[in-house]
């Protein structure tokens, strides 16, 4: 399938044809893999289905409005919020129309953000964050609680807005490994291989060691999926759980340090390949570890499993269901945990994943996720098993990147271990990028866990989180 | 005693004037001589006793007193110049159109509840009875149309009780064939049942303990604490004097057992959810006379299986706890009185703060409600440890039958005594701590040395009773050996005392050294709450009362009776979020109110009396004797 | 007096103890034994920040609950039985003085009017209301037909050693009840967790959320005190009244690394089943004073 | 249960037994030996966080992309040395060849040397810094064998730690927790954004003002800083070495 689209090709349209043309791809069972205004005064639109990608794109409306597209397809809802805050576009009818980020000099300033409030003297609130108790990120959740039952919860975030994304269009795009990498500290490898396939499509060049980026990728998965699944067992108080994932974790980002020098995978790619190639003694380091892994994951999360107490905190805690997760376009784990099979490599594989099915659960609540995480893991293990089988220590690493060849739009769309990161940038000239847009899977997640948290305990909502394990910065950029 | 009363009596000149100064003065000096005189015959031999000769139907009319009447005398004499002291100033923070009568009032309250203590004829104490009664309502309604229904309401109840206290006095005449008090010994089960649901009436019991809690918050503050803290125990010294004339089965003494403790539980299920302070408190009375009963009860089972020192304990922890409980009980209703004058609400999830806005107050209230919920330094929790003891002593009873009873009052004193604690710390937390609630809360403001007195009074004689409850004990003593009790276990009671105020000098003597230490090596200053450092943090961010007590809500729902409106987020983007309940008194709404409705309606015809003309008052209430009076020689 | 010392050494380094056990038993190092001694230390030389809302509740609140706890320790029987205070029905006392602190404390929390707080304090206090009642019951049945009047004599007098199976039997289930009550009162696994850093799921760490330095120790050190008192009543109840000091050093010992075995091999409760749980002792104590008492009646 | 103990058992011991004198993965970029004849100029100009200066490499600037070490081996060379932290930034900056990084004189306060309290505040970091800090208290480095602990409230902290850029939307957040914590309290900056801004210097988000007003007193390099140089920062200012 094709990622690149020459500028020529999407001729911009009219906005009632523009709308037209999304809602019938809509209806006829795409999903809004990007909604966004652009420096050029354009609003662009990519939707996606199986192996086939629609871009499309609007001259800014004159007066600044439009009709919202949210309370039809409220997957729109967070890509509305944000063209509104970034352009000023305003969604008429729009259910929810709130700060996304609040960039500098935007209003209402990040104190005064309109909470929902309730007026009953029996409803208080809590307000938690930014600064969390626990060694995380910052964001506020607040709640409305009657009693310990939270009745509604309302997320805001932006509060690690540091404008990553203004910085790709200052200089050459060749240059910003380093931005991207910077965008979340835990998915650098995602991004990363997103960020160097839009490099690549757009300047032509061939890709080298797309095993090891494949290795590197399920690596990242892996060290995810393993601290989410310890700090899961660590909020019910399951040390054992806790501390042996850990170690685990441990051990896989310790093997991709040993590939790169970098625990998180910074400094390993590069366009047109990679940095570090794989040495034979790191292969065979890797396979026996990655052997390791399997058996001791596959025991611990067994045993975890099959205790109790713990299950009895998992079951039937922070349900997603379904339908929710597939009309407001939730991704990754979170829409897998409810029997929603879209995971981009099997949609849009950039390569070749032989073999390769999606992982699902059924039930969506927290046992679901946790266990789901559980099997993913054992999936790239058994992934990067076979990659390290007939890995050629020998073979280059990097592949000279020629200039960019001028207005074209790339896409380049990765499943990272929150789900699916969709990158997509415009060329200016053979150094510049005249747009570049990132749209992680966080963002549209988030939504869920405010869905899940309704009408449960509120001591359960720390659980909840863990088991969604949404980025902060992926989406204040 | 004649000249306790006519000071009393004088007390009512003033009033035509309306100078509530002097007849707060001459109220004092009338108690005075009361309080002489109960003290006479408390702690001496000397027995008052006057014989006034009435023709026929009446007889001959006994007006004494007994060890028992002179206990009650001394609290009611020490109480009631205190309640007026307050009342005079609540009186002027909060003036009435009707002063005049409502001091007049109040004065025949008064007296009439020294009256009751005094009569010896069964026909003469119910005519004093009703007077109290009746006065009592008017100063409930307090000349306010908005209070009317509580007062009426509060008149039926009294109105019930008394017919039954009538019936059962008459059917005692028809056995035992004389008025007098001393023909109730031994009665007959019908009778005595019949007297004791009449005095159960004003005593404040389950299931007809519901005019309190309407009567109590519409009240003026110093009537209400006035009428929470004595007048409801001329019920329960009905009950005591007939108690103390009669011996129980010991089926009759589980029952008794069993409804003070239902009463007592059924309060502080209510305690728990309360949101107004008075009706809060009013509540908390009925758990205390629940808890005095079922000391009384310790006492009975004592008696039944001849444990003596179950026995006294028992009966001791009773009386303590009416003493104590009439202390603090007054102090806690003219605090709150007070809140309601700087704040002018009384749902405490409007105020919060106060106790940095009014700091004496705030101090005042955190002692009152240490010693209503029995916590060690005050007195209330003297008394729950005799009764306590009282309860673990039956642990030596070889008959399972008695252990039974006594156990069910361990665990639902312990029980009780703990939702108490839980709900009263939340009333204070709430009210009291934290960030203003509401408008109100935020300008409230301190009142004038004058209200604060007899709360100070009151505060004093808590800590005093409590820290060194010798004192208290001692002043029972008589009372102890008139229901001749073993004194040797009171003797070592007393040294119990002495060893628990010991252990209190240790606390009181480490807890300075610590503070001192800590005042030495720290330096403190304040910042902003910890709210996770978010920037603008709101007084509805902290627990609403509610929110408080729901996890136990959560536990206790069979036994809680509430009415719930909601709004429910339809997800994810909710536009309106509402949710509020109510806890009103099962017993009154689906019971009471349907029958008192129709009463009260017939009632309100004479809604007209109430014209604020004293003379026009007394008119009414003679003609109301009268009636009685007919009704009552129709027997013979 | 050897009372008075070991009240005032102990409870800190046993709290270590149960910090250590943790980590052996998931592979780490972990902190050293002396750590909470050493914060001790640390938080005494430490400012105090309070909240603006706080009035002089939370200033004192620490230091009367402290008073108070130590007090009520010197009821209980630690090394030697003979207890530097005792009267016939000071349990009544303890458990009240126990509550007093936990009211102080409980409104101190309250006092900076944070969301958390008032979470906390109703969760903890939730529980007592199951509590008393059940620590009373535990004493009837302990001095159930045996004449003993206080605590020191009821608990070490009494030992889970008789002839009689089902005597052994009810005193053991009493030894249980008071475990699960010591659990809870010093908000152990799987009723709380000590270890946890999320607001909204702590019971008795966040109604201490806002504390510092001195009054911070202080009540670290009462809470360690407070377990230390449950666990000492418990080995009392099981051992003879005659026996050697290693003996009940021995039996702490295994009750706290009990504790913390049961840590690390359990998930805590969901919040609101908590509740129900602590009812538990109640049940027990109820059915311990009813084999008793069957027993008295003659049943065996 | 009978997986756990399998597991628990292959698990073993896992601490590293002492974190401060472990060695590292040979492709763990450390401490930098930069070569007497490496041309400043051209290295900078090829450095996307613009680290070196006339003075030499500034480890507080430096994101350890390895860039420069793969176009010029010759000029620079990374060593697998985790011994990052310093205590004040003039220390950060390397000049040619220097070989390690001088010694850390700053100590705590007696009674914090065997108790230390740290509160974290991620102002606008990757999530990476602060994984890493949680990883520095896992089970594996068991940073709370020194008496480490990271704490929820700073009411109960001696220090913050502060990891990321600082973004105008936390400055005031990260301001608040400062005073919210007791004194006497010390700062600590953990990464390469937190020290110098890192990838995000110039950004008009970003918003320093507040390391403009209070002194840190430990630098801990890297991006994201590895465990065990937090590990050996922190015990060094403990004076546990």
């Amino acid at each position: 399938m094709d990622f690149l689209f020459r500028s020529e090709a999407i001729q911009p349209l009219s906005l009632d044809a523009f709308l037209t043309e999304i809602r019938q791809d809509l209806l006829a069972g795409f999903q809004p893999l990007a909604f966004f205004g652009t420096s050029e005064k354009l609003i662009y639109c990519l939707l996606g289905k199986a192996q086939e990608l629609h871009l499309r794109c609007t001259p800014f409306p004159e007066p600044s409005r439009y009709p919202s597209l949210s309370m039809e397809f409220p997957a729109f809802h967070i890509f509305e919020r944000e063209l509104y805050e970034e352009y000023g576009i305003l969604p008429i009818n729009h259910p929810w129309l709130k700060s996304v980020r609040h960039p500098v000099g935007s209003k209402p300033a990040i104190e005064d953000y309109p909470f929902l409030e309730s007026d009953s003297a029996l409803i208080h609130e809590v307000g938690v964050g930014p600064v969390h108790a626990g060694v995380i990120e910052p964001g506020h959740f607040r709640f409305l609680m009657r009693g310990e039952i939270v009745e509604h919860l309302e997320i805001q975030l932006g509060w690690q807005h540091r404008g990553i994304l203004s910085m790709f269009c200052q200089g050459a795009l060749t240059d910003k490994m380093l931005c991207v990498e910077a965008i979340a500290g835990d998915t650098v490898i995602g991004h990363g291989t997103a960020f160097c396939r839009i490099v690549e499509e757009l300047s032509g060049c061939k890709t080298q060691a797309e095993d090891l980026r494949v290795i590197l990728l399920e690596l990242e998965r892996v060290a995810m999926h393993l601290s989410t699944l310890s700090a899961l067992a660590g909020d019910v108080a399951y040390i054992m759980g806790q501390n042996l994932f850990a170690a685990l974790r441990t051990i896989v980002i310790n093997s991709t340090l040993s590939i790169c020098g970098s625990r998180f995978g910074k400094r390993a790619l590069w366009p047109g390949g990679v940095n570090y190639g794989l040495k034979a003694a790191v292969i065979k380091k890797l396979k026996t570890e990655m052997q390791y892994c399997i058996e001791q994951i596959h025991d611990v999360a067994e045993a975890m499993f099959a205790t109790s107490s713990l299950i009895s905190r998992f079951d039937d805690t922070g349900k997603v269901i379904a339908n929710d997760a597939l009309q407001f376009g939730f991704t990754g784990i979170t829409a897998k945990a409810c029997g929603i099979p879209i995971d981009a490599r099997l949609d849009f594989p950039m390569w070749q994943y032989p073999g390769f099915l999606v992982q699902t659960e059924s039930s969506g609540d927290v046992y679901a996720r946790a266990h789901l995480r559980y099997l993913e893991c054992m999936q790239s293990l058994q992934i990067i098993l076979n990659l390290l089988e007939n890995a050629d220590p020998s073979a280059p690493c990097q592949s000279q990147v020629n200039e960019l060849q001028a207005d074209q739009i790339a896409v380049s769309i990765v499943e990272g271990a929150r789900g699916r990161i969709v990158h997509v940038a415009k060329s200016k000239d053979a150094q510049k990028a005249m747009w570049y847009k990132v749209i992680d899977p966080s963002s549209q997640n988030w939504l869920a866990l405010s869905m899940a948290v309704q009408q449960e305990q509120v001591s359960d909502f720390p659980l909840c989180n863990k088991s969604f394990d949404l980025s902060y910065c992926g989406s204040d950029l | 005693m004649s000249i306790g009363f006519i000071v009393l009596l004088l007390a009512f000149i003033p009033t035509l004037w309306k100078r509530s100064g002097y007849y707060v003065i001459l109220w004092l000096l009338g108690s005075a001589f009361l309080a002489y005189e109960y003290m006479e015959v408390l702690f001496s031999r000397s027995i008052v006793d006057y014989i006034f000769s009435m023709p026929m139907p009446v007889g001959d009319v006994g007006i004494a007193l007994n060890k028992l009447s002179a206990f009650f005398g001394v609290i009611f004499s020490l109480g009631l110049p205190l309640g007026m002291l307050y009342g005079h100033y609540y009186l002027k923070e909060h003036p009435t159109p009707a002063l005049r009568s409502h001091l007049v009032w109040l004065g025949i309250m008064g007296i009439s509840m020294h009256g009751v203590l005094w009569m010896r004829h069964s026909l003469i104490f119910l005519m004093v009875w009703e007077l109290m009664s009746l006065s009592s309502f008017f100063c409930i309604v307090f000349s306010k149309r908005e209070n009317l229904e509580a007062g009426l309401n509060y008149l039926i109840t009294m109105q019930i009780g008394a017919a039954f206290l009538l019936a059962g006095f008459a059917i005692a005449y028809l056995q035992s064939g004389t008025f007098d008090f001393s023909g109730f010994e031994q009665m007959k089960p019908l009778p005595m049942y019949l007297i004791l649901i009449g005095f159960a009436f004003k005593a404040g019991v389950f299931p007809v303990a519901s005019w309190l809690p309407q009567a109590h918050p519409a009240a003026p503050s110093h009537v209400s604490g006035i009428m929470s803290s004595m007048l409801i125990k001329t019920g329960f010294y009905g009950i005591l004097l007939i108690i103390s004339l009669n011996r129980f089965s010991l089926s009759e003494i589980a029952v008794f057992t069993l409804i003070f403790s239902i009463s007592a539980f059924w309060a502080v299920s209510h305690l728990l959810n309360e949101r107004n302070l008075k009706r809060a408190l009013a509540y908390s009375s009925v758990e205390n006379i629940g808890i005095a009963g079922m000391a009384v009860c310790a006492g009975l089972l004592g008696i039944h299986a001849n444990l003596p020192v179950m026995t006294m304990l028992g009966f001791c922890g009773a009386f303590l706890h009416i003493f104590f409980h009439s202390i603090f009980k007054a102090q806690l209703f003219y605090t709150s009185g007070n809140i309601l004058l700087s704040t002018g609400t009384l749902d405490i999830d409007e105020m919060g703060a106060l106790a940095k806005r009014m700091p004496y107050t705030g101090a005042m209230t955190l002692i009152g409600i240490f010693a209503i919920s029995a916590l060690p330094l005050t007195n209330g929790f003297f008394s729950e440890f005799t009764i306590f003891r009282a309860a673990m002593e039956a642990m030596q009873i070889p008959s399972i039958k008695h252990l039974l009873p006594a156990l069910l009052i361990l665990v639902a004193l312990a029980f009780i005594g703990a939702l108490a604690l839980i709900a009263f710390i939340r009333i204070y937390a709430v009210a009291f701590l934290g960030a203003p609630r509401s408008q109100k809360a935020e300008n409230a403001k301190e009142l004038k040395i004058g209200a604060r007195l007899s709360v100070f009074f009151l505060s004093v004689a808590i800590l005093l009773t409590g820290i060194v409850p010798g004192i208290a004990l001692r002043f029972i003593k008589p009372l102890l050996r008139w229901f001749d009790l073993d004194m040797q276990i009171y003797a070592g009671l007393q040294q119990q005392a002495t060893q628990i105020s010991s252990v209190y000098l240790i606390i009181i003597a480490m807890f300075a050294l610590f503070f001192v230490v800590r005042r030495l090596c720290v330096k403190e200053k304040t910042g902003t709450t910890w709210a996770c450092a978010y920037p603008k943090v709101k007084p509805k961010m902290q627990s609403s009362s509610m929110t408080y007590i729901q996890p136990l809500a959560y536990f206790l729902k069979p036994f809680m009776y509430k009415t719930t409106t909601r709004v429910k987020a339809e997800h994810p983007f909710p536009q309106k979020i509402e949710y509020n309940e109510e806890h009103p008194d099962a017993v009154w709404n689906l019971v009471v109110r349907p029958v008192s409705r129709i009463i009260s309606n017939f009632l309100l015809l004479f809604a007209g009396i109430h014209n604020g003309k004293t003379n026009s008052y007394i008119a009414w209430a003679l003609g109301f004797l009268v009636i009685l009076l007919v009704w009552v020689v129709g027997f013979r | 007096m050897i009372n008075a010392l070991c009240v005032i050494f102990l409870p800190l380094l046993f709290m270590g103890l149960i910090s250590k056990v943790k980590a052996i038993m998931v592979g780490r190092k972990g902190k050293p034994i002396l750590q909470s001694s050493w914060d001790f230390w640390k938080l005494l030389r430490k400012d105090e920040i309070y909240s603006n809302h706080a009035t002089q509740i939370s200033r004192f609140a620490p230091l009367l609950a402290l008073a108070v706890t130590f007090v009520a320790a010197m009821f209980v029987p630690f090394l030697s039985n003979n207890t530097l205070l005792s009267f016939r029905g000071d349990y009544i006392l303890i458990v009240y003085l126990l509550s007093l602190a936990k009211g102080i404390m409980a409104l101190a929390a309250m006092d900076s009017g944070s969301s958390f707080q008032g979470m906390g304090t109703s969760r903890e206090l939730s529980f007592t209301a199951f509590l008393e009642p059940a620590f009373f019951l535990v004493v009837a049945a302990l001095i159930f037909s045996s004449g003993a009047g206080s605590t020191a004599e009821s608990f070490a007098q009494q030992s889970i050693f008789h002839s009689s199976i089902w005597a052994t039997l009810a005193a053991a289930s009493l030894a249980i009840a008071l475990f699960i009550m010591l659990l809870v009162e010093s908000s152990r696994v799987p009723f709380d967790d000590p270890a946890t850093h999320l607001e909204l799921t702590m019971i008795h760490e966040v109604m201490i959320l806002d504390f510092s330095g001195f009054n911070l120790a202080v009540i670290h050190y009462t809470a360690a005190l407070k377990m230390f008192i449950y666990a000492s009543l418990i080995s009392r109840l099981i051992l003879p009244p005659q026996i050697a000091v290693w003996w009940y050093l021995a039996l702490m010992l295994a009750i706290y690394v009990l504790v913390g075995v049961l840590e690390s091999l359990m998930a805590r409760f969901r919040m609101n089943r908590n509740l129900e749980l602590v009812l538990l002792p109640l049940c027990i104590a109820l059915l311990s004073l009813a084999m008793r008492l069957a027993r008295y009646m003659g049943a065996w | 249960m009978f997986n756990l103990l399998k597991a628990r058992i292959r698990h073993g011991y896992q601490a590293i037994p002492d974190p401060l004198t472990v060695s590292m993965d040979p492709a763990f970029p450390g401490v930098p030996e930069l070569a007497e004849s490496a041309d400043l100029q051209l290295l900078n100009d090829l450095c996307p966080a613009k680290a070196f200066s006339e003075k030499g490499i500034d480890l507080g600037r430096c994101v350890f992309c390895g860039l420069c070490e793969r176009k010029h081996p010759d000029m620079i060379n990374f060593t697998p040395n985790n011994k990052l932290a310093t205590d004040s930034r003039e220390k950060l900056i390397m000049a040619p060849g220097q070989k390690v990084l001088p010694k850390i004189e700053f100590r705590l306060p007696r009674s914090m040397r065997r108790s230390f309290a740290l509160r974290n505040v991620s102002a606008g970091g990757c999530n990476a810094c602060e994984m890493e800090l949680a990883a520095s208290n896992n089970v594996n480095f068991d940073i709370c064998r020194y008496g480490v602990e990271i704490v929820a409230s700073p009411r109960h902290a001696d220090a913050l730690i502060l990891t990321g850029p600082i973004s105008k939307n936390m400055s005031s957040a990260l301001s608040e927790t400062w005073q919210a914590i007791p004194e006497p309290k010390y700062l600590i900056l953990c990464g390469a954004c937190a020290i110098s801004g890192g990838i995000c210097t110039g950004a008009d988000a970003i918003d320093r003002a507040f390391l403009k007003h209070w002194e840190a007193c430990l630098f801990i390099p890297g991006c994201p800083a590895h465990p065990l140089s937090i590990v050996h920062g922190i015990t060094a200012i403990m004076g546990r070495q």
